[in-house]
């Protein structure tokens, strides 16, 4: 691992003569190796992106990174959370999957460190379970699918198949996508986590005849997904559909020209148009010679959420309740557009859609097309009580 | 079910077990003659997408870049084979399950220090991207059929080679009896380095074929692994027959299995298949050795 | 080489006795110097480390690779979980209230687990050699799917254990506490299993593995041997698992894989077979290498996978026979000179 | 004949009728075959005669198509080989079978534990276990392996191998010992003290004694059978033996000539 970037180092000589009043402690949890590495990475490239452009500073404070590979092990996630949290560390985030999320959030919350997410945040976390040291900058899981929901339903569609993989995640985006649209369900199909085959599944939509296919398939399971309907030839007759991440950059090259004209909602495009996101894409491109995909996108504005609120409180968080209320009340302009933190520290955000073209450099790229929903909430604020 | 739709689901499922045996072919030659279990056949099974999809890049043309990443990986098998492998015939199977354990995790690095961590793009040959018509309103992607001639064509020659030539004499004789093996006077050594590229180079010919309808990616030959290993049983180590067999059983029940269960039971469904049939037939369907 | 080979490995008992010394006095540095963090890193290491010595039992003495043992693990891990869940919520489980109190919950879990054992140990005992390492696979890939697919228990995600599990009352206030539980918890089965290694019994377990015929020939069918082996081995890691369950407060499907059975056979195999606690250094040695190593490079597992070909190419008898090699090596020159 | 005279003569193993296939091939053909009670009956034959085959079948480790096998008045045909084990049939192998990972020792005190019966004890130190090892240290000094008994059995010589072999056999107090060629492979000076080992077993034992070494087989022997592509084509004491002439012909001819 990269384990020391030029940041962490001046940090770490600030650390040992002394000057540690305005030294903030940031532990970077993720997947950074075996098969699954790829989206830590992403994630891991993203937040130092920041650090890079900043001096290694944030809010005027130094930063000191503690990077930690989790294997997308629960068991060694908990493992690094433990050492972090005996060296102090204040702020966690970085962490890619939900389940290894669940199996470190609670000693990390009681140790009294905040956890700003800018990956995984289940349901639990936003309803019952949710906590006041808890942010997710990027999005409660349900969300991805929440703003196509409501643009399926807007646009009248009807007659709709459903598929994901059998495990919780799968569950919550299409109970987010379920939420906002009204239509006829077609059929709803989940398969086996880890599939590699789904010739059977895509013969059954065949059988059904549905208009529409929404899917969410993440990772490797996108990657066959998408190949195997196109190849099938169904992609002319029945448009595909999915949620935010669904067909990101981490995948987008590996699948190839079989993905273009899949729909894809967005909670962030390379194309948004401010000036943060440009000052990130054109850097993070400059920087890795590759599109960035919105997992190194999200990474990116948390270390911009968490600049922002250490800005609010000059630079130090030894006082917990005012960066608390920092992240609460600031005003943050995110890569994506409008945003803020809802009652239950989810965020509140905008709904794009994007569809699979070729840009002028031939390269695949997911396509602006529309903003379909602003202010997007999810659907557990109600069930969440977060004593003051 | 239509009857169209049961066609278009048995070529899925036919289609999927052609592929199984492609990759389990070599491991139970491997198991069956020279009693050694490989878990890094699934290793094998990625460097033969990795490189193929390299070469595609290189060369643009399919399938030259299949002949291309066949040899490379069944030099690498050889390698592997002659440098350390050869010396784990006679150790416990724990041991060979230790040592190529080992592999996975060291080749797993290598790809990714070479290839870097994101899943590479390796399209369709041309003339096999378009779905055809097998039966009115059934179409069916053309380089799925490609996947289950090839398969069978596979099938076909190592029946040949095993029964019909003195290569496979040899290779039958040293699944039944190694000992007796070298009192004929085979170079057995020889026998074995071969059988071990050749088994490489079938992983990576169904890596290769898996390519443009999967992902490759780091880790992609675990679950094939784990697959590979249980028709392996089903079928009897070291019969290859047994093995074309179990690999089309496989495949069936588990496209059938996904379509009419839940995925709560039809992802264990191969499982509960192959402890039932070892439950009765301790040995598989076709012990090779007895 | 074989188990019998392995067993020519001079390695005597004493440097347990070390090790333990030296665990015991790990809380007493950590607090002068190190880290609470030192105490859960071994914390980890020896409740693996108790897993694999419950696995080790049938694998270095009964020759039976199992690839199951994640699914011990699992059932005392989870059976904790699941009625501390319904103590949490309130509610019962067929009629029963959930509970937190360990010394109710641990014996179920032990329960279960032999439960588990008897029955899955009389299908996968009918089998040998490699169809018996897939049998063993399948039913641990089975028990994993299912749990993927309880979703009432979370599914992929796991379950946290939001109460503060007890012993009837007392509470583990620190991790010191959970630090010794496990400590003479592991001690505790080292010794039991030690003696049952010399036992009659583990004579007939240890001829099994050299010869099953010879062993029939001279009057003794070995199956309901192993079979009683075999559920002793799995409660001993369901145990483990119960053990895991106090530490993590959570547990989750991705701690029964097969993954997390292959890393108990490597656990043992790294730190040899021919004693009950060669497991115990065999998990030292893993956790603290992945920890190590993993904070020098993301391509750890590179050198980790060099490192398990080294001990399998050099030292075949695992870490224990680095100890008898190099006895041997003095051994040599003495006699030399 | 007296009644007393007759239970005498019961052999402690009787066979009757007994066949064996294996695909086309006849193993063993409608034999017919006794061993008296504490006789030495010697088995001889060509190379492929069905000798080991037979052994098998008697040890049950086959089972045979057809014909009963009566030991001790009782039939055992269908019995599983630890039944017949725990009944008293021993069995020494021909290619050696011991536990090879064990000190000689500590394979002699197997068998005695599995003759005592007593094997699901979980606690005791069998290491410390007087009523295991008096008895087996007594075996060993009998087969003339005091010296070895802490070496490990894969470390010594295969004609001691062979010896452990018949001191694990009569660990078990057998009723039947089947000797399967236990001077195979072993070198004269070997081959010479199993032969006197053996001499001091006669009379305390019955003994089923197959052999290739036809020296030892004619000195050892009370009695002497010769099989034949699966037929028992002769039974008779070793003079008989030597002078009929149809076992001349089909066997000691190619031998002794």
């Amino acid at each position: 691992m990269k384990l020391t970037t030029s940041a962490a180092a001046i940090a770490l000589l600030f650390a040992v003569t002394g000057a540690t009043a305005d030294t903030v402690k940031i532990g970077f949890i993720s997947t950074m190796s075996g098969p699954l590495g790829g989206t830590g990475n992403e994630a891991s490239d993203g937040f130092k992106l920041f650090l890079d452009q900043n001096d290694g500073k944030m809010g005027g404070a130094e930063v000191e990174m503690h990077w930690e590979d989790d294997q997308a092990k629960p068991d060694v996630s908990r493992q690094a959370a433990d050492k972090l949290i005996s060296e102090d560390v204040d702020i966690f985030t970085g962490i890619i999957f939900s389940n290894v999320l669940l199996s470190s959030i609670k000693p990390i919350l009681d140790s009294g460190a905040f956890y700003i997410s800018n990956n995984a945040a289940p349901s639990q976390i936003a309803g019952k379970l949710c906590d006041q040291n808890f942010f997710a900058v990027s999005h409660q899981n349900d969300q991805l699918y929440e703003g196509l929901g409501v643009y399926m339903q807007e646009m009248n569609f009807d007659n709709v198949y459903l598929m994901a993989p059998n495990y919780p995640a799968g569950k919550d985006m299409m109970a987010g996508f379920k939420r906002h649209f009204q239509g006829k369900i077609a059929g709803e199909v989940y398969t086996a986590f880890g599939q590699l085959d789904y010739s059977a599944e895509i013969a059954q939509v065949r059988a059904a005849a549905p208009s529409t296919v929404v899917f969410f398939y993440p990772g490797g399971m996108g990657i066959n997904f998408v190949k195997q309907y196109q190849q099938s030839g169904l992609m002319g007759e029945i448009p595909v559909y999915t949620g935010s991440h669904g067909i990101d950059q981490s995948i987008l090259p590996a699948v190839g020209d079989a993905a273009i004209g899949v729909n894809s909602g967005a909670i962030w495009s390379e194309f948004g148009d401010n000036e943060a996101n440009r000052v990130f894409v054109e850097g993070f491109e400059k920087a890795y010679g590759r599109i960035p995909s919105p997992y190194a996108a999200m990474a990116y504005d948390t270390a911009r959420v968490i600049d922002a609120a250490l800005t609010e409180v000059g630079g130090s968080i030894e006082d917990r309740d005012a960066f608390r209320t920092a992240l609460e009340t600031m005003d943050f302009s995110s890569i994506r557009g409008n945003f803020k933190f809802n009652t239950n520290h989810m965020p509140i955000m905008d709904y794009y859609m994007t569809v699979v073209e070729k840009d002028a450099q031939g390269r695949l790229v997911n396509a602006l097309k529309s903003k379909v929903a602003s202010d997007l909430e999810d659907g557990y604020v109600s069930e969440c009580k977060i004593s003051g | 079910m239509t009857t169209g739709l049961f066609v278009e689901q048995s070529l899925n499922g036919l289609q999927l077990g052609v592929m199984l045996f492609l990759v389990t072919a070599g491991l139970t030659l491997v198991f069956g003659i020279m009693d050694f279990i490989n878990l890094a056949h699934g290793s094998l099974f990625m460097f033969g997408a990795f490189l193929a999809a390299t070469f595609v890049k290189i060369t643009g043309i399919f399938w030259l870049a299949l002949i291309l990443a066949v040899l490379a990986t069944g030099l690498i098998g050889f390698v592997m084979e002659f440098l350390v492998l050869r010396r784990f015939y006679h150790r416990s199977h724990l041991d060979q399950v230790l040592l190529t354990f080992g592999f996975i995790l060291v080749f797993n690095d290598i790809t990714r220090i070479i290839w870097g961590s994101i899943p590479l793009p390796m399209p369709l040959p041309e003339i096999l991207s378009m779905p055809v018509q097998i039966m009115p309103g059934v179409m069916y992607p053309s380089f799925r059929i490609a996947i289950l001639v090839l398969g069978l064509i596979v099938a076909l020659c190592l029946f040949l080679i095993i029964e019909r030539t003195r290569l496979g004499m040899w290779i039958r004789a040293g699944a039944s009896d190694r000992q007796m093996t070298s009192a004929l006077g085979v170079n057995v050594g020889l026998v074995f380095t071969l059988v071990f590229a050749a088994g490489a180079a079938l992983a990576a010919l169904a890596g290769i074929m898996s390519g443009p309808i999967s992902a490759v990616q780091i880790g992609m030959g675990e679950p094939i692994l784990i697959l590979a290993l249980v028709v392996t049983v089903i079928g009897g180590i070291g019969s290859v027959k047994g093995a074309l067999i179990a690999a089309i059983m496989i495949g069936m029940v588990d496209t059938f299995g996904r379509v009419m269960f839940p995925p709560a039971i039809s992802s264990i469904l191969i499982y509960l298949l192959m402890v039932l049939i070892l439950a009765f037939r301790p040995r598989g369907l076709f012990p090779a050795n007895v | 080489m074989t188990l019998s080979s392995v067993r020519q490995l001079v390695v005597p008992n004493w440097p347990v006795l070390l090790i333990f010394v030296l665990l015991a006095l790990a809380p007493v540095w950590s607090m002068y110097g190190g880290s609470d963090f030192t105490i859960r890193l071994l914390t980890r290491a020896l409740i693996l480390a108790l897993a694999a010595v419950g696995l080790n039992f049938v694998l270095g003495f009964g020759g039976l690779v199992s690839l199951m043992h994640a699914s011990f693990f699992g059932v005392g891990a989870y059976t904790v979980a699941i009625l501390a869940h319904h103590d949490f919520n309130g509610d019962t489980l067929f009629g029963l209230p959930g509970t937190s109190n360990l010394l109710v919950s641990g014996p179920a879990a032990v329960f279960l687990a032999l439960v588990f054992a008897v029955a899955t140990g009389a299908l996968v005992l009918r089998t040998k050699g490699a169809y018996f390492i897939m049998m063993t696979l399948a039913l641990n890939q089975m028990l994993f799917f299912f749990m993927i697919a309880l979703q009432q228990y979370g599914g992929e995600d796991g379950m946290q254990i939001y109460l503060p599990l007890h012993l009837s009352g007392y509470e583990f206030g620190s991790d010191s506490a959970i630090y010794y539980t496990v400590l003479i918890v592991l001690a505790f089965f080292v010794f039991l299993l030690s003696r049952l290694v010399c036992s009659r019994f583990g004579n007939v377990i240890r001829a099994s593995s050299e010869n099953e015929e010879r062993l029939t020939a001279i009057g003794i069918s070995p199956f309901h041997y192993k079979l009683v082996a075999f559920t002793i081995s799995g409660a001993v890691t369901a145990v483990a698992g119960v053990l895991w369950a106090i530490s993590q407060e959570y547990v989750s499907p991705a701690d029964l894989s097969w993954i997390r059975s292959a890393d108990l056979v490597v656990i043992a195999v790294l730190g040899g077979l021919v004693r009950v606690w060669g497991p115990l250094v065999g998990a030292l040695v893993f956790v603290l290498a992945e920890y190590f190593l993993s904070d020098i490079t993301v391509y750890w597992q590179l050198v980790f996978g060099l490192g398990i070909i080294a001990v399998v190419v050099l030292f075949p008898g695992g870490m224990l026979s680095v100890w008898a090699t190099i006895r041997k090596i003095n051994w040599g020159r003495a006699h030399d000179a | 004949m007296t009644l007393n005279e007759k239970i005498e003569k019961e052999p402690v193993l009787r066979l009757a009728g007994l066949t064996k296939r294996f695909g086309g091939i006849i193993a063993t053909d409608h034999l017919d075959f006794d061993v008296r009670a504490g006789e030495i009956h010697g088995l001889i034959g060509p190379n492929g005669a069905g000798k080991s085959t037979l052994v098998a079948q008697i040890q049950g480790n086959l089972r045979p198509d057809e014909g009963s096998i009566i030991f001790e008045g009782r039939d055992i045909t269908v019995e599983a080989p630890h039944r017949r084990a725990k009944l008293g049939v021993a069995r020494s192998f021909q290619i050696t079978s011991v536990f090879m990972g064990f000190t000689m020792l500590a394979n002699v005190m197997m068998a005695v534990q599995a003759q005592a019966g007593h094997s699901m004890w979980f606690w005791k130190n069998t290491s410390m276990d007087s009523s295991l090892i008096d008895p087996a240290m007594e075996l060993l000094e009998l087969v003339g392996l005091t010296r070895s008994a802490q070496a490990l059995a894969q470390n010594v010589s295969y004609g001691e191998r062979r010896q452990l072999e018949l001191a694990m056999a009569l660990a078990m107090k057998p009723k039947l010992l089947l000797l399967d060629e236990p001077m195979a492979g072993m070198g004269r000076q070997d081959g010479g003290r199993m032969i006197s080992l053996l001499e001091t077993l006669k009379g305390r034992y019955s003994i089923l004694l197959v052999e290739h070494d036809m020296d030892a087989v004619f000195t050892l022997s009370d009695r002497i059978s010769v099989l034949v592509a699966g037929r028992c084509i002769a039974t008779g004491s070793p003079e008989k033996i030597k002078s009929d002439a149809g076992v001349r012909d089909a066997y000691l001819g190619h031998k002794s000539t």
